[in-house]
């Protein structure tokens, strides 16, 4: 029960983040809606669990959350350095978009 | 180790010995990025105050956690945003981590950028004490460094 | 069609729909990488489709205990579906990672992922290769 | 989740369409938990909202950000869609209800994986079982895939690019 | 310079050997829960992935070179056919894992699944390294409008 | 099942003869892995092709072994079908492999110099590697006997197919466009492919062919099997460039190195053609009213459209490869149009075709590449007055075209003979004449490239100089094969014969 | 020696003789000495069938079986000996008139047309051995694949386009209407084989026996039928030899011997009659016979007018068949040997008229008889003899084919037959007029004779035209069988 | 049911909801806070006061299982890598120029956040908003 309760909250809440998500306005908005979208799906897939009588797929959450801080670091390193490689820092021209 | 065996719930002799094997490359792959970057992180924190310490964050967090959840519950939305510089004096990264992290941790302040001998901390609802309790915290974190 | 069925194909549609939007951007976006986060999705909703092929209301994740005493009365779900889409699912991300590979070559040659800026190109391309090689037709049709 | 799909058609914000693809992955990850197919989510989730997206922003990195506008006119992918949704429409009034226990799909193959897998594998997980023995070489096969992709990538990417000489016409194309 | 990224590479330096043992736990247990070498192997490559874009790509491939992944490639599935083939020779058809182990079929198949699982562990890292190597380590060539 | 297979193979001491089936492929499929392994340039070469030489024999030695229309069952795992995966093989698909390991080990020879003049020295390991696993799924998609593996193999095939596409821009940077399209439409393809297999398990349970085909003899058709049915037809014709599903095949066979082309041309679509033809006549009942009506009024038309129109395209073209390509995309329409006369006679010609065009369209590109290797490129304007030149590269083609018209003496006369007698058969006048109308195009484009090599003077600025021995043996071999399999149809006509047969007995053919 | 092993032999030296001319393309006299000597011997080995009298054998030899019940097979027949006896005799004659026409006019790339030439030679010997329909087509393209290179041999765009249409119409017809006629009849009796009195008798009936026959009339390009001549005035661009070769050797007699061959073979004359389904075929060739003739007359150029000229001749085969009589068919096969012998020596002497003087165009060759009386007199004999003339060999034929005409009633026939004799003689004797009776300055003087090898090949045949008169009976007799069942 | 196990019972449900309680009202500050710098600190409420009750929730709810086990080795995670990521995103954005609109003091040049973004050196922003509301 009390369960549900959690999965409904959590459920309304991946709602509102998406609508942040789709919104906007800035990059930076984006990426931390997915972040905290991410933070949801972990603990809506641990709530989920323990709601079909089966915790014991935990792994996929902590996959998730894995999966979650690559991915959020990945877009970050994307944005600074439009690049997953090197770490090249902007030259002056780039930064400014001169 | 032991996390393995707490996590695996399968206790054969065939998957522990996978377990020892798992663990011994895990091990010699932090080795070789430790060698690869010459960044060893030091474990220079002692347990004990260390558990002291977090216990005084959980409680910080509340607070803080309340505090932010008025904000965003309120009608009005009033914020008071504020950055400000907060000096640190943690000698070894993993300390200054742990530092910068629990100032993110509690919500109303993050860190936003490191620079030599402080961090830039952005605050939500800005008050005059705030400087004070990150510079206690400060000390807190700097406390549970061993002598390294 | 009684209410029981429409209910009890809704998920089908649902899917279904899922997977002609997926296929929509694959053939209507000009954008290479658009076209490939099209087809993630269209396989993705052929996936769901193909796992709710499985699902068995009232089972269970085809996993026995750690015991393996097993509850004759525990329904557990097809697993022979999912092992299906394991693969798939395993095939989408190598075919996505050479698609995108290629979307990579093709910028750097080309200069732009954009379909229309890159038939023109190659129009212009073959144009002045029926011009140097004789006047027939060639591109790509 | 259909709301995901339809603005990654809309959207002409190339990073947008791979961070709403990955949040898609996620949603249908969810689903397949509840569909009962954990491994599947599993797998899902670390394709779809993991690799996958490093991989775009990776291409997106090395190519552009924007869509452009396209002029091409709808109405042949939208034939072509509706005549695929037709089909698999038609194809659906046949199949049994959502959820049917005495589905075909139920009754002929599938009860003698969970009494093999019991009974001869003596391993808890049938997916594996099934995945790894009973179709073990679809398994061989797409672990080939993998190394396609891989090997792929490399002819197609690997190492630095050379500047390619390039004709005058294709400097013309250029400008 | 250090200084900048101070957090990121303290947190990841921690994180990467326990998402690598994480992996490594996922793909061993594979028979008894969710997962198995595919997943672990995206796992183990997403530690080496994180570990590129914090430290770079530089960096990552001196913990593990470029060739070595290569070969990992090529090793997975070499051991998952170097088992069918093994159960051939033992007179069993390919990939019939009774043929590990004839006096003790469920054991044969426990280690034949166990086997082969390690060979789609080893091919998916080194596949996804693989992949990330060549997509990081091609230098952009933007033009600044785009931006 | 009614009759005992040929050999039955169970869980004791199997001998090697016994592996044979799943030998077939894991030789080639270990191979791959083996050369990127050891890494080695020196040894890349030589175990590819042992690799499809081991191939080669084993297939002839299992068409020997399935000659008089029996089957071999070989059980994956030792898990007996519907659980586990089985190879099955009968006198169709042994045909298919013999066709593909054939001429993938004519092509090696070919290909040692052909991929060095037209892909970086670096890759090709790499390359070696693709091309193995290339021809594994081919082979995986025609010995298999289950529904979803076919798709695993499609996909190895078809991977690696773009990679090795891709390759060829080294050359024309449109290769790599070539090659996405394809990979767009091929996973496109694949997927409704998945989708069909997905309806089928649905209302069979079963992934099996034999088994699915038995399931549906038993409790005949309903909407989701003709929905199954259509989705695999749409997605296998999408591999099959079946009219108009063909858009990525032109491109695709212009821009990819030589050897590729003349690989894929010869082995690709052929195999896709197979897997319709299975499914078309084993796993369906092509007397089922939805799956006849659809063959006839859909595909029928499209199969004729193909050959005039893909035709009439390749008339003016003025690449050769180009124009090699569009004509597969006609010849396929022949292939098609075998199938949807749905009697013995119609599938004999589509079986036939398969094998005959496929060695003559590998000698074409064989030899497009050969002429390629001196001219630069194969534009009819840079390989005019070759015959001078290379009077044997040159002459093989004329060989190889005239098989491509079908003038008698030739191979490709042999399947074109068996076609237009199926559509007499049938009492389908109009498309008998339409078949030999057709054809008339092709003398019009063949002949085009004949006036080319012998009718003008060399272009300035090529080498004047005869393909190398390695290239020239292998071309020579494909066109003396178009020759000999004019004459001697014992093999083709003959395997094909009872690989119809086999087909046409419905559920029970594959079951026997 | 064998029966079989002399046609093998038949085919495969005119064939080794191509690769001679290939392999020893640089070295003149040797190529062309092995090449007469291939002629020879193929002559030879034809007459040793001739002389073990192998047409009364039936003998089969079959190489490949490659539909069920259709062989790559041969044997011997009277018709197909007959046309082996002249092509393979007019071969050599061909051949010495070619290597003095080609070194003579300084054409180029010797080796390819003697090639070419020799593969055009063993395909005749294939058509003329062939045991069954399938390998009958077998041969007959490798005829027009073999020739399409000489009728281009110039290579400029003028013999580009000629060549094109040569290859067109015979390949299109070949392919549209031939081989869909052949797949028609294997289906219809799953055999393809040469049958006395046919194979079709009961298997088809109505409609479809002149439908299918119409298949293989007009399919049967190289016969020329109208309207699918057009290949043969085309291929006037081809230098002479090549013209002889078409008209006289090979080419067209390989067509017209089909058309007998499918009449006789595959209908069987008796089933024509019965169902009278070649009664169109018989009015369409008196038309063709006519309208060609008038064509002919209209033409300047004198290769252009033998070019109408063959096609009206070969009508007359058609002709014989279609009639459906003993008789026609007869007299249908004796025109083979007859339109042989006196074509070839019209062309040949067109080409040592080219030769010697340059000249093409009839009203140009105002009084050369006087100074090429031998080129120009055997033209006469030539012409005489396709008119029908005693004591020429054509004569013999033109006169079995009326007879046959009138054996069916066809007083129709027998009309047109006299009116195009009136037409030969129109178009074909001004040309010897004018050479003879007329004079003009222009070619007075420096105009002689040509080369040995160019006169010597015409007056040889025109002398064979003569001869032929005298042995048409023992050709008639030879040919009987054919017609021996009725 | 023994009083030990309600005592569980009543102090799980208590944590879940409460956790539910911060984890929806991290989502919604994500949702109402009115500029990116706000909502950060909205979000890092789901980080921390709603991730670590529900987790301690569902760890009571475990018992001393492997379950528990697995939920405190996520609970570390999350506690380690959270404020990881929102500090690496609001670095990301700081130095690519976003500035806090009310943030006296060190606010060195743009004071809007939607031309902060801009004019900080991508117009990639700029890109994304005009793709955003295409
Ligand atoms: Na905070
Ligand atoms: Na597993």
């Amino acid at each position: 029960m009390m369960f549900a309760v959690a999965a409904i909250a959590l459920f309304a809440s991946m709602i509102l983040v998406m609508i942040r998500l789709f919104a906007g306005p800035t990059l930076y908005d984006r990426v931390i809606a997915v972040n905290v979208f991410g933070t949801y799906t972990v603990l809506f897939i641990g709530v989920v669990g323990f709601l079909a009588g089966r915790p014991d797929f935990l792994d996929i959450a902590l996959l998730y959350a894995i999966i979650n801080f690559v991915g959020t670091i990945a877009v970050l390193k994307y944005f600074r350095y439009r690049a997953i490689g090197d770490l090249r820092p902007l030259t002056r021209k780039e930064e400014t978009g001169l | 180790m032991l996390l393995w065996l707490l996590m695996s719930g399968v206790y054969t002799n065939l998957v522990i010995g996978l377990g020892i094997a798992s663990v011994i490359l895990a091990v010699f792959v932090a080795r070789r990025m430790d060698a690869v970057d010459g960044m060893r992180v030091q474990v220079s924190v002692s347990p004990l105050r260390f558990v002291g310490y977090f216990i005084w964050l959980f409680v910080e967090i509340a607070k803080a956690n309340l505090a932010v959840t008025r904000l965003i519950l309120s009608p009005g939305l009033k914020t008071r945003q504020h950055l400000f510089a907060v000096p640190y004096s943690q000698r070894t990264d993993l300390a200054q981590a742990i530092f910068a992290n629990s100032i993110t941790l509690t919500p109303g302040t993050i860190t936003v950028e490191v620079e030599p001998g402080h961090f830039l901390v952005h605050a939500v609802n800005y008050s005059e004490d705030d400087p004070d309790a990150l510079a206690d915290m400060n000390r807190r974190v700097a406390a549970t460094e061993g002598r390294a | 069609m009684s209410w029981e069925f429409i209910v009890g194909h809704l998920p089908y549609w649902l899917f279904i729909t899922l997977m002609m939007t997926g296929l929509y951007i694959v053939v209507a976006k000009g954008n290479y990488v658009k076209k490939i986060v099209g087809l993630n999705i269209f396989q993705t909703s052929v996936f769901m489709l193909y796992i709710s092929i499985g699902k068995i209301t009232g089972g269970t994740a085809p996993i026995f205990p750690l015991d393996l005493e097993v509850d004759p009365e525990t329904v557990y779900s097809n697993p022979l579906p999912h092992v299906l889409i394991l693969t798939a699912i395993v095939v989408g991300i190598a075919t996505t990672a050479l698609g995108l590979a290629l979307i990579v070559r093709i910028r750097e040659e080309y200069g732009s992922i954009e379909e229309d800026v890159i038939l023109d190109i190659e129009y212009r391309l073959t144009q002045h290769e029926n011009a140097v090689h004789g006047d027939a037709m060639g591109g790509r049709a | 989740m259909v709301a995901t799909a339809v603005a990654i058609a809309r959207m002409r914000s190339l990073f947008a369409t791979v961070m709403l693809a990955g949040v898609f992955s996620l949603l249908s990850a969810l689903l397949f938990v509840n569909l009962d197919a954990v491994d599947v989510a599993f797998t899902e989730a670390a394709v779809g909202a993991g690799i996958s997206t490093v991989l775009m922003l990776g291409t997106l990195a090395l190519t552009s950000r924007v869509e452009r506008p396209s002029s091409r006119s709808p109405v042949i992918p939208l034939f072509v869609v509706i005549a695929t949704g037709a089909m698999l429409i038609y194809g659906t009034l046949d199949m049994p209800n959502f959820g049917s226990p005495d589905a075909p799909a139920q009754l002929h193959v599938a009860p003698d994986y969970f009494y093999g897998t019991e009974k001869d594998i003596k391993l808890p997980n049938v997916v594996t079982a099934i995945l790894a023995s009973y179709r073990g070489f679809d398994t061989l096969g797409e672990t080939a895939v993998v190394f396609t992709a891989g090997i792929g990538v490399l002819l197609l990417i690997s190492g630095l690019r050379t500047r390619r000489r390039r004709d005058e016409d294709e400097e013309e194309d250029e400008t | 310079m250090m200084q900048h990224h101070l957090i990121l590479r303290v947190v990841v330096k921690i994180l990467a050997p326990a998402i690598i043992l994480f992996g490594l736990y996922v793909q061993f247990h594979g028979d008894y829960s969710p997962g198995g070498g595919f997943q672990a192997g995206v796992i183990i490559a997403a530690a080496f992935i994180i570990y590129g874009i914090v430290f770079g790509l530089k960096q990552a491939q001196q913990v593990l070179p470029g060739w070595v992944v290569h070969k990992l490639i090529a090793l997975g599935v070499l051991i998952y056919a170097g088992t069918g083939i093994y159960s051939m020779m033992a007179g069993y058809t390919f990939l019939d894992y009774d043929g590990l182990s004839p006096a003790y079929p469920t054991g044969g198949q426990h280690n034949g699944i166990l086997l082969v699982e390690f060979g789609v562990g080893v091919t998916v890292t080194g596949a996804m390294v693989t992949i990330y190597y060549a997509f990081a380590g091609r230098p952009p060539r933007i033009s600044d409008e785009e931006w | 099942m009614a009759v005992e297979p040929a050999i039955e193979v169970t869980q004791i001491a199997l001998t090697l003869k016994e592996q044979l089936p799943i030998l077939q492929i894991v030789v080639p499929f270990v191979a791959a892995p083996l050369i990127v392994f050891f890494g080695s340039r020196s040894l890349t070469w030589p175990i590819t092709f042992a690799a499809s030489a081991i191939s080669l024999w084993i297939s002839v030695a299992l068409l020997l072994q399935v000659a008089d229309g029996g089957f071999i069952s070989y059980q994956i795992g030792g898990w007996a079908p519907p659980l586990g995966i089985e190879y099955r093989v009968d006198a169709a698909n042994a045909y298919l492999l013999v066709l593909i390991s054939a001429i993938s080990t004519v092509i090696l020879p070919y290909a040692r110099k052909s991929v060095a003049s037209e892909v970086a020295r670096r890759h090709h390991t790499l390359f070696y590697a693709c091309y193995l696993l290339c021809f594994t799924g081919l082979m995986g998609v025609v010995i298999t006997g289950d529904a979803f593996n076919i798709f695993v193999f499609v996909e190895i095939s078809s991977l690696s197919t773009y990679a090795l596409i891709a390759a060829g821009a080294g050359r024309d940077k449109r290769a790599l466009t070539a090659a996405y399209d394809y990979l767009i439409m091929g996973t496109i393809g694949a997927t409704f492919f998945v989708i069909g297999i997905g309806f089928l398990y649905m209302a069979t349970g079963t992934l099996n062919l034999a088994d699915i085909a038995e399931r549906i003899a038993e409790h005949g058709g309903n909407r989701t099997i003709h929905a199954a049915f259509a989705f695999i037809i749409v997605g296998m014709g999408l591999k099959a460039a079946i009219y108009p599903m063909h858009l990525w095949l032109p491109a695709a066979y212009t821009y990819a190195p030589s050897a590729v082309s003349a690989f894929l041309a010869a082995t690709a679509t052929k195999a896709a053609i197979y897997v319709i033809l299975r499914f078309v006549f084993s796993v369906f009942q092509p007397d089922f009213a939805f799956q006849s009506l659809a063959l006839e009024f859909i595909l029928m038309p499209l199969a004729v459209l193909a050959m005039f129109a893909a035709s009439f395209i390749a008339v003016f073209q003025s690449d050769l490869k180009r124009m090699l390509a569009y004509s597969s995309v006609a010849q396929i329409g022949y292939m098609v149009l075998g199938i949807t006369l749905l009697t013995q006679t119609g599938v004999t010609a589509t079986i036939v075709h398969l094998f005959n065009h496929g060695i003559t369209k590998a000698a074409l590109f064989m030899g497009a590449g050969a002429l390629a290797l001196r001219a630069g490129s194969s534009f009819y304007d840079r390989i005019q007055g070759m015959g001078r030149t290379m009077p044997l590269t040159s002459a093989a083609i004329v060989i190889a075209g005239l098989s491509l018209i079908g003038v008698p003496g030739t191979a490709g006369f042999i399947s074109k003979f068996v076609l237009v007698e199926a559509a007499l058969d049938k009492g389908w006048w109009l498309v008998a004449l339409l078949v030999v109308f057709s054809s008339l195009l092709a003398v019009v484009y063949v002949w085009r490239v004949f006036e080319t090599l012998y009718l003008n003077a060399p272009a300035a600025g090529t080498i004047r100089q005869e393909a190398p021995l390695s290239m020239l043996i292998p071309l020579w071999i494909m066109a003396l094969a178009t020759i000999y399999f004019g004459f001697d149809t014992q093999l083709t006509l003959g395997a094909a014969r009872t690989a119809a047969e086999g087909l046409l007995a419905g559920t029970t053919g594959m079951l026997k | 020696m064998e029966i079989t092993t002399a046609i093998i032999l038949s085919m495969l030296v005119p064939f080794g003789a191509t690769f001679t001319n290939l392999i020893f393309h640089d070295r003149e006299n040797l190529r062309d000495g092995l090449t007469l000597g291939a002629a020879i011997v193929t002559f030879g080995l034809v007459l040793t069938i001739l002389a073990k009298n192998g047409s009364a054998t039936s003998e089969t030899l079959t190489l490949f079986e490659v539909f069920p019940g259709v062989d790559i097979a041969f044997n011997v027949e009277p018709l197909g000996l007959l046309f082996a006896v002249v092509a393979s005799g007019l071969w050599i004659l061909t051949h010495i008139y070619a290597i003095g026409y080609m070194r003579g006019n300084k054409e180029k790339h010797h080796a390819r047309f003697f090639a070419c030439f020799s593969f055009a030679i063993a395909s005749v010997m294939g058509i003329a051995f062939s045991a069954n329909m399938l390998t009958l087509f077998l041969f007959y393209e490798f005829l027009t694949i073999s020739t399409y290179p000489l009728v281009a041999h110039k290579g400029t765009p003028e013999a580009i386009r000629g060549a094109r249409t040569y290859m067109s119409v015979l390949m299109g017809t070949s392919i549209a209407l031939l081989l869909v006629a052949v797949i028609w009849t294997y289906s219809l009796t799953g055999t393809l084989d040469f049958a006395k009195g046919g194979i079709l008798e009961g298997r088809v009936a109505g409609v479809m026996v002149p439908l299918l026959l119409g298949f293989y009339a007009f399919g049967i390009g190289k016969a020329a039928l109208m309207p699918f001549h057009r290949w043969l005035p085309a291929a006037m661009v081809a230098p002479t030899p090549v013209s002889a070769l078409l008209h006289a050797v090979a080419v067209v007699k390989a067509g017209v011997f089909t058309m007998m061959k499918v009449g006789i073979y595959v209908f069987g004359i008796d089933f024509l009659a019965e169902t009278r389904a070649s009664e169109w075929l018989m009015w369409l060739a008196a038309f063709s016979i006519i309208a060609a003739s008038l064509v002919a007359m209209t033409k300047d150029n004198l290769k252009a007018r033998l070019a109408y000229s063959t096609v009206s001749q070969l009508s007359y085969i058609t002709l014989g068949v279609a009639l459906a009589t003993s008789l026609g068919v007869l007299g249908g096969g004796l025109h083979i040997a007859m339109h042989a012998m006196g074509k070839i020596t019209l062309f040949m002497c067109a080409g040592s008229i080219y030769v010697a003087t340059h000249k093409t165009n009839i009203s140009q060759m105002t009084g050369l008889g006087r100074v090429m009386p031998i080129t120009f007199g055997a033209f006469m004999i030539g012409a005489l003899s396709i008119i029908g003339l005693p004591p020429m060999g054509g004569s013999w034929s033109k006169w079995l084919l009326i007879m046959g005409a009138a054996d069916t009633g066809q007083w129709i026939m027998i009309v047109v037959l006299m009116v195009s004799s009136l037409l030969n003689i129109a178009y074909l004797l001004p040309v010897v007029a004018r050479g003879f009776f007329l004079s003009d300055p222009e070619n007075g003087g420096p105009v002689r004779e040509a080369p040995l090898l160019c006169w010597l090949p015409p007056a040889l045949t025109a002398a064979g035209t003569v001869a032929l008169f005298f042995y048409a009976g023992t050709i008639q007799q030879f040919l009987m069988p054919l017609v021996a069942a009725n | 049911m023994s009083g030990w196990e309600l005592i569980i019972e009543i102090a799980s449900w208590v944590l879940i909801l409460s956790g539910s309680f911060f984890a929806f009202v991290g989502a919604l500050g994500v949702w109402r806070l009115p500029e990116f710098w706000s909502r950060l600190h909205g979000a890092s409420v789901t980080d921390s006061a709603g991730m670590i009750l529900l987790l301690a929730g569902m760890a009571l709810q475990g018992g001393l299982t492997l379950v528990t086990v697995k939920i405190i080795i996520i609970g570390i995670f999350l506690f380690i890598t959270g404020p990881t990521a929102t500090h690496a995103v609001a670095n990301a954005a700081f130095v690519t120029g976003l500035r806090p609109t009310e943030a006296p003091g060190l606010v060195s040049d743009a004071d809007d956040p939607d031309t902060a973004d801009a004019a900080g050196g991508t117009p990639a922003g700029q890109a994304d908003r005009d793709g955003a509301e295409t």
